[in-house]
């Protein structure tokens, strides 16, 4: 282990997630007021006494970002996790189960892909109803296909090394081999899509509020406060700013730290040769 | 080649079937139906009964869609249980649109991410390349409504640049169009260019340390003709997998955008149809959804098969 | 924006049912109802384009009157289409295509004269027949939401080509009012293609796209003078509340109902705009509780409840105080038989803390399922409810369901749940329909004898004061005892560009009762 | 006609982030002159030859001295500048020909595209001298093969293809980087043939870099030994060659000598085969790559299958271990038939045949350890664990020569040699009767091939191993192999005991391999060349 020098981009990530791992952690100690109680007027701009102003029905933006970091963080962590659990173990599976099972697989995946997203969200909630189980389930679903699209091209190229053969030849399990000899490789660029699936997810239970769905009231999640205030903002109130910011903020200081971890086991590509 | 191609199509053939299906159970699953959403809340049994009768929705499921797809084989669409007219001449207006909004969106987003992928490939590690990744993840962190709502702040309220209706009417001349669809192909644009411009930039990079660049650096090609010439080419095939991707999520995806900015494409048709347990209707709009998704793909196979002159040629290397 | 299937089937729609003049048997000749009225005395000047942009529709509209939902195919129809009555800015019926009418003493008969000189729009001169014809689209084999409500009619007549006579199974003295409702539009005999309608109103379709637009071209003379000003209109589908606004201030649109209360402020600033404000005539905002469900069985459960609710602080956060407070009766305040004199229930913790100990449910928790199905709102409103319930120590937990199949999947079935009603013309057709024990709508599953034998004897009671006396009563009981929790009466808020003159707030719906495409003209 | 150095290159210092690459290396070119720079992988020869034309692989920097083509210090004008001196004055011959043509560009394209940039000659001229070029350097219809994309083209055809990129512009400097390291013999006794040619007639000097004396033996005029980024030695070529200075120069000197066999003889009886191939005929969909080969393996026996790239032999491999199943033939393990497919192979009969890759970086999973690598499969089939699981692996690693501490480590942070040791260590693991070792040396570097083999024939005393070993390198096959079977295009052409396969009376095909070994005697080239046309 060589000693690290971090560049500024992931020190900066670094410094603003563990700054919302932290609200999500002791959130609910510092927040000003309660997040969920009516404190003040409606969409009452920035001040003293509210520092972010006041949301849809009067509660302290501040305090609903702050405690909102557990709600949403958790959800999205927890969405993607399952959602790679599913589609990752599947794409690797039908890289290595052979031809047959992938061509079926990867039909299967096509029809959900090109089935639209509102229909299935709908199908898959009211099979189950909504509540925040089915929320991540639904949402993990969903994206699932899409990570399987990733992990099988990932697979299907490491698949063809000798080490896999020779396994193959050691009589070993179908599992066996997709955790042991294809996993570890393909993990570099599946890391990469985690970053970004994991902020997409943020938004995916925006856009399924769309429905009429997402975190019970009155929990506070920033892609369901961007939701209930997004339209203040037509008339120039900040309200719906803060939620979106902490979203952006995060996405970007994840995706900074995945960049820095993936770069420092890589040598430069040929792009940075005669600079 | 030819082969190849007949038989993703059959392929795709089969998968479109299986997606009506799946539409169509799925609808069905739905709680209520036609008749209890259209009569509301003052239904009576009997009202809701007879309905269903007229309706044709008291035969069995199996006999409904059988009927539907004999029919749709007869290039017959069928007629909109709300609206009791003939879906193709309904669909057909939104169709285009979503088309057109698509396509001009794609005129704008392709060409830029991939510019900008081959900028910040070519300028790896530097300023500018964290400079564009950052703002790249930064669009695609607001949610689409969002996006659209402040665009519509800026350059409709305050500024009074563009309409915030994007509808297009006959009536509109080419440029009127074009004025009007501004705001929706820039909110789109936002929400696709990222992703393509991220891909193109990892697929150009991970050719970029092949011994045939370093062979065109030794040939004293400069840096831009050697990424472009060298590097790209052999980098398509993802890129065109990708873009391939977002022209499709582009058709089908785009329901907030068409509502925020009152644009009607299938999307808000769908969403209406399913809201009113429209089946025949939400039929067709998957149907054309599931075409657009496979159709796009097959193309995009096909594409890399060209762009690769050794995929392209009969025999396989192993 | 979804709230549209929520009242729009609540079938009747009538306000002041009571007719002294009918009452007497005397003849009513045609009021100048259509003249410009004082409240905007220039003359109506004819000519442009009216651009609306309207929220309550979808692509899968059509000028069906039986299967009419939502404000904008309605506005749709009544651009094309004249009803039979029409409600004045006092919520009077007043005659449309039916010039005049007699009423038997008993109000079981009803004798009424067809206004002569009217043509549909395929030429064809209005008669008996067609208004026969258009009445009996909603009567016996029919999908027309309005059937239930016509079940008393036992018998049309034609008595000349100007004359029909309609006979009751039981009186009705609202009867006329009941022939307003907006489900009552009339169209040549024997007219079934509602994708072409055929009417006699002031404009003709040019174009219509569901979900789209509607465009309207000017049928030249119309037969109410001062109305149908336009050359053209356009009513544009818009759902999203911030396209409309806008649209509105950008000046894209001239005219945009269901504006945000929240954000009107802001609107009303703005010089190029006016907001016609109709207090107290929206939609009932009701959280129902079905009596008949433990634990609401419990009187008490529901008192504490209905005392738990912070109602003042709900209109102010989340309607911006753009709302009247309601009673938990579905009657408007500004109808003439609701119960001032009975007392507003005010927002009382330790009352609510009371009941609830009464009710043995101490420490128990309530379910109440809302969605954006139901209003927009609701699940805002809930969540005051949910706050104002703590210090009376009750739990509240909220169940926030998809829009989608709302009124098939959650009312009528959920115990507790979020549900609005629309206005009633008449005080009689406002509580038969939310809390008779025959009404199919009767969502809190209240039953109660002396209720019903009120109601009925009220219907037919033509002394003004015992009327108001028992309606009173009616409201006292469905106050006291029923499920509703009608916490709010929500205000019309439409938006106009100062150039539209004409238009006014009604008592029945916004956009002029959703006739301003022929009652507004530009300056 | 000595005349002042074309290319000078000072004290050049070249540094990757933590280590120096090249440390302080000096030499100079004169017109006419081939400068040969030998040295295993890792010597730096490579680098300097790039540095040589003022480039850096990603990641290196040149810290250090001067580049002189002229006058000119290629460090001192820029990338553009250097862009202008790169395929005109310096040209870049590269190893892997297969990968340095760009696969989605006609060969035409690419070998004039240099000229075309500098706008050397027009698009018209460029063209045909590339077709004039190619026809010189022996490609048959060169009009056609231009027309070709890189994977339509052999490999010995697209090396020539590179040489002519390389002289299209006629620069006065051509940098040979192993250009013949990856052909087959017979190829690369011919393309090493054209390069002479080419220097000779292009009269411009050239750097040539290889890890094979006797290769550089026939063009060098001068040599220079490199090893860890220094200098070791320079001089002329029959000075370096017959009295070396420096004892590394004598040992890479005398690797190549080969007299003496390293394997045991057989016992007179051999018993009965472990191994029996008959009639074998494969194919990969309708090209057939096999064709009725048939062979014994007895225990203990070591038997050589040779031949050239495409004849069919690591298919052979792939059949005895099951990957590819035969359309045709039998295979018997001690007189059992071996099920074809390997999953329908028991657990017992995986287990006795092991297979050693060409390329120990594919064949060995580079995310996991060592210790985990060699373990596995002692714990899959002899239900190992823990400290057991731990010992054995430590006696596995000692077996095949690597200290106990690898087992922490993981394949990159291994050298070539050393993860072929590991490949073998984890094949022995198995306690295998069968190894089918497939040119397990033909990546590595001389000094340690040889390590290798004598590894091999070691473990096969101990264990009394069978070797079914692939090469195409004849030197390996007569020091270790008892009995050797040569294939031509699937076909046996001959097989039988080393010795006498490669006595006469010979099959041409056998002779034409073994006089294509270089061999470390100059003028050995032409001699070869001569007595060829005189067999034609």
């Amino acid at each position: 282990m060589t000693r690290l020098r971090i560049p500024p981009t992931a020190i900066f990530g670094i410094i603003v997630l563990a700054l919302f791992i932290g609200f999500a952690l002791i959130g609910p100690w510092i927040v000003p007021y309660d997040p969920e109680t009516t404190v003040g007027r409606t969409w009452s701009g920035p001040s003293a006494e509210f520092w972010l102003g006041t949301d849809n029905i009067g509660r302290d933006i501040l305090s609903r970002v702050i405690s909102g970091a557990r709600t949403t963080i958790g959800l999205a962590l927890v969405t993607t996790l399952l959602s790679f659990a599913i589609g990752v173990s599947l794409g690797i599976f039908a890289a290595v189960a052979g031809p047959r099972v992938d061509a079926f697989l990867s039909r299967v995946i096509d029809m959900f892909l090109s089935v639209p997203v509102l229909i299935m969200a709908l199908i898959v909630l009211t099979a189950l109803g909504s509540s925040i189980p089915t929320l991540i389930l639904t949402i993990a679903l969903l994206d699932s296909t899409r990570v399987y699209l990733v992990a099988r091209a990932v697979a299907v190229d490491v698949a063809t090394r000798d080490f896999v053969d020779v396994a193959r030849l050691r009589g070993e399990s179908l599992p066996w081999i997709m955790a042991h000899e294809i996993l570890p490789n393909a993990l570099p660029p599946l890391i990469s899509e985690f970053g970004l699936r994991f902020c997409f997810n943020f938004l995916y239970v925006a856009s399924l509020s769309f429905l009429g769905l997402g975190v019970q009231p009155p929990q506070a999640d920033w892609g369901g406060m961007v939701r209930e205030n997004g339209q203040a903002i037509s008339f120039g109130i900040l309200a719906p700013i803060w939620p979106a910011l902490a979203i952006a903020i995060v996405t970007v200081a994840v995706n900074l730290i995945v960049d820095w971890l993936l770069s420092r086991n890589v040598r430069p590509s040929g792009a940075s040769a005669e600079l | 080649m030819g082969r190849y191609i007949a038989i993703r199509l059959a392929l795709g053939l089969v998968t479109l079937i299986s997606v009506t299906v799946l539409v169509f159970v799925a609808t069905n699953l739905l709680p209520g139906d036609a008749a209890t959403e259209i009569l509301g809340r003052g239904a009576t049994p009997e009202t809701l009964a007879r309905f269903r009768e007229q309706l044709g929705l008291d035969d069995p499921l199996v006999l409904r869609y059988g009927k539907w797809l004999w029919d749709l084989l007869h290039g017959d669409l069928g007629q909109s249980l709300t609206t009791q007219t003939p879906i193709a001449e309904t669909i057909w207006p939104r169709l285009v649109s979503t088309l057109r909004l698509a396509g001009l969106t794609a005129l704008v987003s392709v060409p830029l991410a991939i510019g900008l992928g081959i900028l910040s490939a070519a300028h790896e590690g530097t300023a500018l390349d964290r400079v564009l990744a950052i703002g790249a993840l930064a669009a695609i962190s607001f949610p689409e409504f969002f996006t659209a709502y402040l665009l519509i702040l800026v350059f409709s309220v305050k500024l009074g640049w563009f309409p915030n209706l994007s509808t297009i009417f006959p009536e509109m001349g080419f440029w009127e169009s074009l004025h009007a669809m501004v705001l929706p192909i820039v909110a789109l644009a936002c929400l696709v260019t990222a992703h393509m411009m991220r891909m193109t930039r990892t697929s150009i990079l991970s050719v970029m340390s092949q011994p045939y660049i370093e062979m065109a650096f030794l040939k004293g090609v400069p840096r831009g003709a050697v990424i472009t010439r060298h590097a790209l080419p052999n980098a398509a095939a993802p890129i065109i997998a990708v873009v391939a991707m977002n022209l499709a999520y582009l058709v089908v995806g785009i329901v907030v955008i068409e509502v925020v900015f009152v644009y009607p494409g299938l999307g808000q048709y769908m969403v209406d149809a399913v809201a009113k347990r429209d089946i025949p209707v939400v039929q067709a709009c998957g149907l054309i959804f599931g075409i657009a998704f496979i159709g796009l793909n097959l193309v995009s196979d096909i594409l890399a098969v060209l762009v690769n002159p050794r995929l392209r040629s009969p025999n396989r290397g192993r | 924006m979804r709230d549209g299937n929520g009242w729009t089937s609540a079938g009747l729609l009538s306000r002041r049912g009571f007719l002294g003049t009918a009452a007497a048997g005397a003849l009513v000749t045609a009021g100048g109802l259509w003249l410009p009225r004082a409240a905007h005395a220039q003359e109506a000047k004819k000519g442009g384009t009216l651009r609306l942009g309207m929220e309550g529709g979808t692509s899968t509209d059509s000028f069906n009157p039986m299967t009419l939902s939502d404000e904008v195919p309605i506005s749709l129809c009544y651009a094309v289409m004249n009803g039979l009555i029409e409600f004045d800015g006092a919520g009077q019926p007043q005659p449309e295509l039916i010039e005049s009418w007699e009423v038997a003493p008993g109000a079981k008969v009803w004798t009424f004269n067809i206004r002569q000189g009217v043509t549909f729009s395929n030429g064809k001169t209005l008669d008996a027949q067609d208004v026969i014809y258009s009445i009996n689209l909603h009567r016996g084999e029919t999908v027309s939401q309005l059937k239930g409500n016509l079940e008393p009619i036992t018998d049309i007549k034609k008595i000349t080509d100007t004359q029909i006579e309609i006979t009751l199974s039981q009186g009705n003295a609202d009867f006329v009012a009941l022939l307003g409702d907006y489900h009552l539009l009339v169209v040549p005999d024997g007219h079934t293609d509602w994708a072409n309608p055929i009417g006699t109103g002031a404009y003709v379709v040019e174009s219509f796209e569901p979900g789209v637009r509607a465009v309207f071209k000017n049928r030249g003379d119309y037969w109410k003078p001062g109305r149908g000003n336009f050359d053209t209109v356009e009513i544009r589908y818009i759902a999203d509340a911030v396209a409309r606004t806008s649209a509105l201030q950008s000046g894209q649109i001239d005219g945009a109902n269901r504006l945000d209360p929240r954000t009107v402020d802001f609107l009303m600033q703005a010089p190029n705009l006016h907001i016609v404000r109709g207090e107290g005539t929206g939609l009932r905002y009701v959280f129902c509780a079905r009596v008949s469900d433990d634990p609401y069985t419990n009187k008490n459960a529901v008192l504490a409840l209905k005392y738990g609710i912070d109602r003042q602080k709900i209109i102010d956060n989340v309607l911006n105080g753009y709302a009247t407070i309601g009673n938990d009766h579905t009657v408007a305040p500004s109808n003439p038989f609701f119960n001032a004199d009975l007392p507003q229930r005010a927002y009382d913790p330790d009352k609510a803390a009371f009941h609830l100990k009464e009710a043995g449910l101490t420490g128990s928790e309530f379910r109440l399922t809302v969605s954006e199905g139901a209003w927009v709102t609701s699940p805002d409103c809930a969540q005051i409810f949910q706050q104002s319930l703590e210090p009376a120590g009750i739990k509240l937990e909220l169940n926030k369901v998809p829009a989608d199949g709302y009124w098939s999947n959650v009312w009528r079935v959920d115990p507790f749940c979020a549900v609005i009603w629309g206005a009633r013309m008449t005080a009689d057709e406002s509580l038969t329909v939310s809390y008779s024990t025959a009404s199919p709508m009767n969502d809190s599953n209240w039953k109660n004898e002396t209720f019903d034998k009120l109601l009925a004897e009220a219907r037919v009671e033509l002394d003004q004061a015992k009327r108001k006396e028992m309606y009173a009563t009616c409201q006292q009981l469905v106050s006291d005892e029923a499920g509703h929790i009608v916490f709010a009466i929500n205000d019309t808020l439409d938006g106009y560009a100062t150039t539209v003159m004409g238009v006014d707030k009604h008592p029945r719906f916004g956009m002029c009762d959703l006739r301003v495409a022929e009652k507004a003209w530009f300056a | 006609m000595a005349q002042d150095p074309i290319l000078e290159i000072r004290n050049l210092r070249i540094e990757a982030q933590e280590h120096v690459l090249v440390d302080d290396v000096s030499l100079t070119l004169r017109r006419g002159e081939v400068l040969g720079l030998i040295g295993e992988s890792g010597a730096g020869k490579s680098t300097i030859a790039l540095a040589a034309m003022g480039y850096a692989r990603a990641g290196c920097r040149i810290t250090g001295g001067e580049i002189r083509i002229d006058a000119t210090d290629l460090r001192r004008i820029g990338v553009t500048g250097r862009q202008g001196y790169r395929g005109v004055r310096i040209a870049y011959v590269a190893q892997s020909a297969a990968a340095s043509f760009n696969p989605a560009m006609r060969l035409v394209d690419q070998i004039c595209e240099s000229p075309l940039r500098h706008r050397q000659m027009t698009k018209a001229e460029a063209q045909a001298r590339a077709v004039a070029l190619l026809g010189r350097l022996g490609l048959p219809d060169p009009q056609a093969l231009a027309r070709k994309y890189p994977h339509e083209v052999s490999g010995g055809q697209l090396q020539r293809a590179m040489a002519a990129m390389a002289v299209i512009g006629r620069p006065d400097i051509l940098v040979f980087d192993e250009p013949t390291t990856a052909l087959d013999v017979t190829t690369q006794l011919e393309v090493l043939a054209l390069i002479k040619k080419i220097i000779a007639e292009e009269h411009s000097a050239a750097l040539y870099i290889s890890h094979d004396l006797a290769v550089v033996s026939q063009l060098a005029d001068r040599i220079m030994v490199l090893r860890g980024g220094k200098m070791v030695e320079l001089g002329t070529c029959a000075q370096i060659l017959t009295a070396p200075r420096e004892c590394y120069t004598a040992a890479l000197v005398a690797e190549r000598d080969h007299s003496q066999p390293m394997m045991r003889p057989l016992p007179a009886d051999p018993g009965p085969p472990v191994l029996r191939v008959q009639k074998v005929e494969a194919a990969y969909g309708r090209t057939r790559v096999l064709q009725g080969v048939t062979l014994d393996l007895h225990r203990g026996e070591t038997f050589a299958v040779v031949g050239e790239s495409g004849s069919g032999k690591s298919t052979l491999a792939k059949v005895l271990t099951g990957l590819l199943p035969p359309v045709a033939g039998r295979v018997a393990l001690d007189g059992r038939p071996l099920p074809e497919g390997y999953r329908s192979r028991s657990a017992e009969e995986l287990r006795r045949i092991q297979l050693i890759h060409q390329l120990p970086d594919m064949s060995l999973n580079p995310r996991q350890s060592i210790g985990k690598i060699v373990g596995r499969p002692a714990a899959l089939r002899l239900g190992l664990k823990g400290a057991g699981l731990r010992s054995r692996v430590e006696e596995l690693l000692a077996l095949v020569g690597l200290p106990a501490a690898f087992a922490d480590r993981q394949p990159p942070q291994l050298s070539g040699g050393q993860k072929q040791r590991v490949a073998i260590a984890r094949a022995l693991a198995a306690e295998p009767d069968i190894l089918i070792c497939d040119e397990p040396t033909s990546a590595l570097d001389q000094l340690i091939a040889d390590d290798i083999l004598r590894l091999l024939v070691r473990l096969q005393d101990e264990l009394g191993l069978s070797y079914l070993f692939i090469t195409h390198d004849l030197g390996i096959v007569r020091r270790i192999a008892h009995r050797t079977l040569v294939l031509l295009q699937g076909q046996t052409v001959a097989v039988g005991p080393t010795a006498e396969v490669f006595a006469e009376p010979m099959h041409p095909y056998t002779r034409n391999l073994l006089v294509s070994v270089p061999q470390m005697k100059p003028g050995w080239l032409e001699a070869v060349m001569a007595e060829k046309t005189v067999h034609k």
